[in-house]
């Protein structure tokens, strides 16, 4: 089970023959995904490990009918390669492109709201559902099977959270990177209703960044929730106007410091992990 | 990337929003000739940093002379660590009203916000928090974009004298947002003066990752942060010895969160970013190790997309000119390839982040 | 009973000032309508009949909680207007306005899609419920109220029919004027639907004219309705690529002659009137 | 409104839409001088109506001799009633390949369509109906614009050998589109000529309702529709005896309906509007008995805006000029006031449309 994706999602790769995308598709083969087509424009006829490349998604869609897609392509094309999947009214649209302009993601998320689409990202590491489907690029042998759901803004610190679970024996039902930039497609809250839903989840580890108020946003849905909610908020170091990294992770005069998200959370009984470590302990606890 | 108040203004010109009549000069004594061309000026430091007024970075003058001392005091001064290279020599407005006009992302809402106050010429954010009543704020459909009552909502809030002229303000500044690429765009303050109304200040910020799309100039920065974002990677300088190189923003955090807890004080924020090449990580080493303050470095990688022997290389190639010792801590693809590559090397391993911010504290312990 | 509008219905006139929309108020009023209010941008503070002006259609709400709008402004101001009450979140916005350019009309549509309003209009006479309320210009001595639901293209045409309805004794639970322009809010399956659920209304007159498919795209419904519909096409003897008065009313090379319409629905069973007086007689076999 | 070709052309030309190169003129003698600067030309008659090739309203020319010929030839002439006081003349480019690309109004989508097709130069109804599978069509969202994507979509569908400029085309014809309020922006046929893309023909349909905002030159009509279009009114003219003055569309169409149903003939159709003035049924009026063949006038009014007593006074201001017999039928506002005023001069009164149209063929036997 898990949440999103699992060994019937069909998987269509977009900027499949780029370096990043062919690459990429290689690495989710082998872990058992089910990509079933590519898309890159002038291509259309071409294969990539046996996957065949089309022009443009709606030749895909009427060949190999995909219900989730991968973005690979360049910045500036990020968000037309978004609207051509929501017209095609893929299901799941996973964008790991990292450096998409801001106006460009406001009209895509206006666009969203009235279609039949979720996307995940942008620049984000995807989303694995381990023994099932993985869609993006989280380094494969770290995953196990488990009940331990997991969201993070990060990338490679989501994977060593993932890989420290699974050396401690937790296995991930699903572990979900909804991506580190200040406008996304997908929240910790709608990640934290599938996973309250999904027979699977046990417990949930929340990891969170410097700025905006996506972390505290999510804390009325999880005072509701039946399942435990472990966060994790990095950048209690970060000095204030500088970004760190992802450009969402900026401590404002508007606020964003990673203390007060963890005294939020704190303050609404929710634990917190002091590092990937006491997470694990937590998370060892609770199950 | 934030725009100069003069670069700014130049934009607002082109979209007919009025701003008033001035020059630029990087010489005090071109001051005293625009000022014989204007009259009354007000000579304004040109640096991307808030707070100029309160510095003294701005300074108004009745003669051309007085223009002359004005730059010469603000030439060559520094703004909040920003040295002042020129200044924007303007016709002085005496306003009779000041107001607030701005456009922003409202990243929870995920849409453009419009906000207005009649309290212009001082801090918004200050007004936010004092008297909220007093800002108007409207959001904008990035799709349908704005609707013509929003823009006479926001005029009749500032005050009906003038509204048909600050719908025409607002409906300009829109457009100067959105075709700018813009994560700010704003007038503080809006002046009303005799009937007329006029941006006497102009803020733009330009989302960097549009800068391939809009035709402005960027500025080299001479620094750390300037090298490594044109490798493309991001570094923030901080105040600790312990140098830090991480891929990934998250783990680049949370390594530097650990190293504090653990007593220790990170040198830099460093995020080769997840996709980091040999070359890069080369880079990287090289500029973390060039501030003196660093006294030990951490490398702290989890491959995925990028590959531990490659890392391993760039270490192994950079290291003879590195005086400083080293922990690293390699996982993820390639991870034993890396390893066996450095361990002739005898470097210090880490297994984990939280064990690579211990080790790297005791080995600065060692080597006091 | 009766569709869209009751006794509760609280109506706010957009362009209330205006010479059209300052008689129709008074008209409104002593049809028994609900006026609460009216909007003129730097008219705000002043009355018209009693009725408070605004500045704005959020002024209008803040004070009188208007659930439904009129719209009277001229032709260029119309799309504006009706996304000021989209945005306030109005649930029925009636645009009587004629001459809304085309272009505005597609950006309005779209921009329903994801709102909680229902536009009737452009171009339109607004709609009627007998003993409840008129939103619009229908005169008001013609309606009476009975089980007969009417929806139409027309103006006068319309007036014409219910005048003739009510003469001969047959009262009506709702007419609703859906417009004459090529593209407008709420087409005449809408109406049917809203009909179909309506216990008070026991049959339907449907009056179409030349032009589109609109006709046509209400059959599959009518098709599975319990209720009975009388159908009625105008423009038999209109020669074709020449608009007759309303700009949606054209036979144009793709089509759209009151014949093909008239045939369509006659080949499915739906009763078809020949002129005014046939309705009558029609509907009164039916009821 | 329909432009005229050359018009079209230069607005294609502001977009950077590639079009031949040539001149509009008057006078055959000029068209010679532009075929000398130009070689080869195309000598297009200027009239906005279709099928102007198979009228012989487009002829080509390899000297300026011929181009003179041409140009004679083709002024004077009318095309569907209309009369050539204009032609174009254009260089010769000759079509290696000829394609379809149009942008219009899905009234039933409610959005913008794009259609092209690899058979241009023929009638796109006609490839409709015989080769649908020819037709590529793409909807576009008229708040989010054309997406990148969808203009790959057309390029491709037309060929791959140019896409990257069809792409371009197509841009800039969706700019079209939207900014000049057009109901279609249309090229046929949309030529390749030696690797190079070019707009053969020129078509735009501007919404009339959006005239206000557009800077297009209205030519006045010098018809009665014209007439009763400036007067805020809509006339259509018919072969038959019975001048028809009706407010309201569908009321006026049921009328002619019926006039046909009881065996008569209708002279036109007249739409004097729901809310139509004592001045505008007098214009009416005078319009509607100008036709010669009108031997008997209906007059239909159903008052809501309109009020009859308003149109009763115009019928006894204009009567006494109208030698031709009237039946009235006045119903709604001010009906009874309307009727006192009427009766006195003897005119034929019915209590509804159908009793209206039975009565006005009547009186036409009566007075045959």
């Amino acid at each position: 089970m898990g949440i999103l994706i699992d060994k019937n999602t069909r998987v269509l790769v977009q900027g499949i023959t780029g370096r990043e995308g062919s690459f990429q598709v290689k690495q989710m083969q082998e872990f058992g995904t089910n990509v079933v087509g590519g898309v890159t424009p002038g291509k259309g006829g071409s294969e990539v490990y046996g996957v065949s490349v089309f022009d443009s998604v709606a030749g895909a869609v009427d060949e190999v009918k995909p219900n989730a897609s991968v973005i690979f392509v360049p910045p500036k094309f990020a968000a037309d390669s978004i609207f051509e999947s929501i017209d095609s009214e893929i299901g799941l649209i996973v964008c790991i492109t990292e450096g998409v302009p801001e106006h460009d993601m406001m009209r895509v998320c206006a666009y969203l709201e009235n279609s039949n689409s979720r996307l995940i990202g942008p620049n984000c590491p995807g989303l694995t559902t381990p023994g099932e489907s993985k869609i993006g690029i989280m380094p494969n042998p770290i995953h196990r099977e488990g009940n331990v759901g997991l969201v993070s803004r990060s990338g490679t610190l989501t994977y060593e959270i993932i890989d420290l679970l699974s050396k401690s024996g937790i296995g991930q039902s699903t572990s979900v990177g909804i991506g580190g930039d200040p406008l996304i497609g997908t929240s910790f809250e709608d990640i934290l209703q599938l996973f309250e839903k999904d027979p699977m989840t046990h417990a949930v580890v929340l990891v969170g960044e410097i700025g905006g108020t996506a972390e505290q946003d999510s804390i009325e849905y999880i005072k509701q929730m039946d399942k435990p909610v472990i966060a994790y908020v990095v950048g209690v170091s970060a000095p204030p106007g500088k970004t760190m990294g992802h450009a969402g992770a900026i401590v404002s005069m508007g606020g964003g410091t990673a203390l007060e998200k963890i005294h939020a959370f704190e303050k609404a009984g929710i634990t917190v992990g002091r590092s990937p470590g006491d997470i694990v302990q937590k998370v060892k606890t609770i199950l | 990337m934030m725009l100069y108040e003069h670069a700014a203004k130049e934009i607002f010109s082109r979209y007919s929003i009025p701003v008033p009549e001035g020059s630029l000069t990087t010489r005090a004594d071109d001051a005293g000739a625009i000022a014989k061309k204007l009259g009354s000026v007000v000579v304004k430091a040109q640096v991307t940093a808030g707070g100029r007024g309160k510095a003294g970075g701005i300074l108004t003058a009745a003669t051309p002379d007085e223009a002359v001392r004005d730059a010469q005091r603000i030439l060559g001064m520094s703004i909040k660590g920003l040295p002042v290279k020129k200044v924007l020599v303007e016709e002085y407005k005496k306003p009779d009203k000041e107001m607030y006009l701005g456009i922003t992302i409202d990243r929870k809402a995920r849409r453009p916000i419009i906000m207005a106050s009649t309290e212009g010429g001082v801090d918004i954010e200050e007004t936010a928090r004092s008297t909220p009543e007093k800002i108007f704020r409207v959001h904008i459909n990035p799709l349908a974009g704005l609707h013509e009552y929003q823009a006479r909502e926001v005029a009749y809030f500032l005050g009906r004298e003038s509204s048909a002229q600050i719908i025409d303000v607002v409906k300009k500044l829109y457009r100067v947002f959105t075709n700018n690429d813009c994560t700010l765009a704003e007038i503080n303050p809006l002046a009303q003066t005799g009937g007329a109304i006029i941006a006497l200040d102009a803020k733009m910020i330009i989302d960097d990752n549009a800068l391939f799309r809009q035709q402005v100039e960027e500025e080299e920065e001479d620094t750390l942060s300037g090298l490594a974002k044109k490798h493309g990677m991001s570094y923030v300088a901080l105040e600790g010895d312990i140098g830090c190189i991480i891929n990934g923003a998250g783990l680049a955090m949370a390594t530097l969160d650990m190293i504090k807890q653990y007593g220790g004080e990170p040198a830099n924020f460093m995020d080769v970013r997840a996709g980091a090449s040999e070359e890069q990580v080369k880079t990287a080493l090289r500029i973390v190790s060039s501030n003196k303050n660093v006294k030990t470095i951490l490398i702290n990688i989890f491959g995925g997309l990028t590959k531990c022997d490659e890392v391993a290389r760039a270490i192994i190639d950079v290291s003879p000119e590195i005086k400083v010792p080293f922990v690293v801590r390699l996982a993820g693809t390639n991870e034993k390839e890396g390893r066996a590559m450095l361990e002739r090397l005898g470097i210090t391993f880490a297994s984990s982040t939280e064990e690579a911010a211990r080790k790297v504290i005791e080995l600065g312990h060692t080597y006091r």
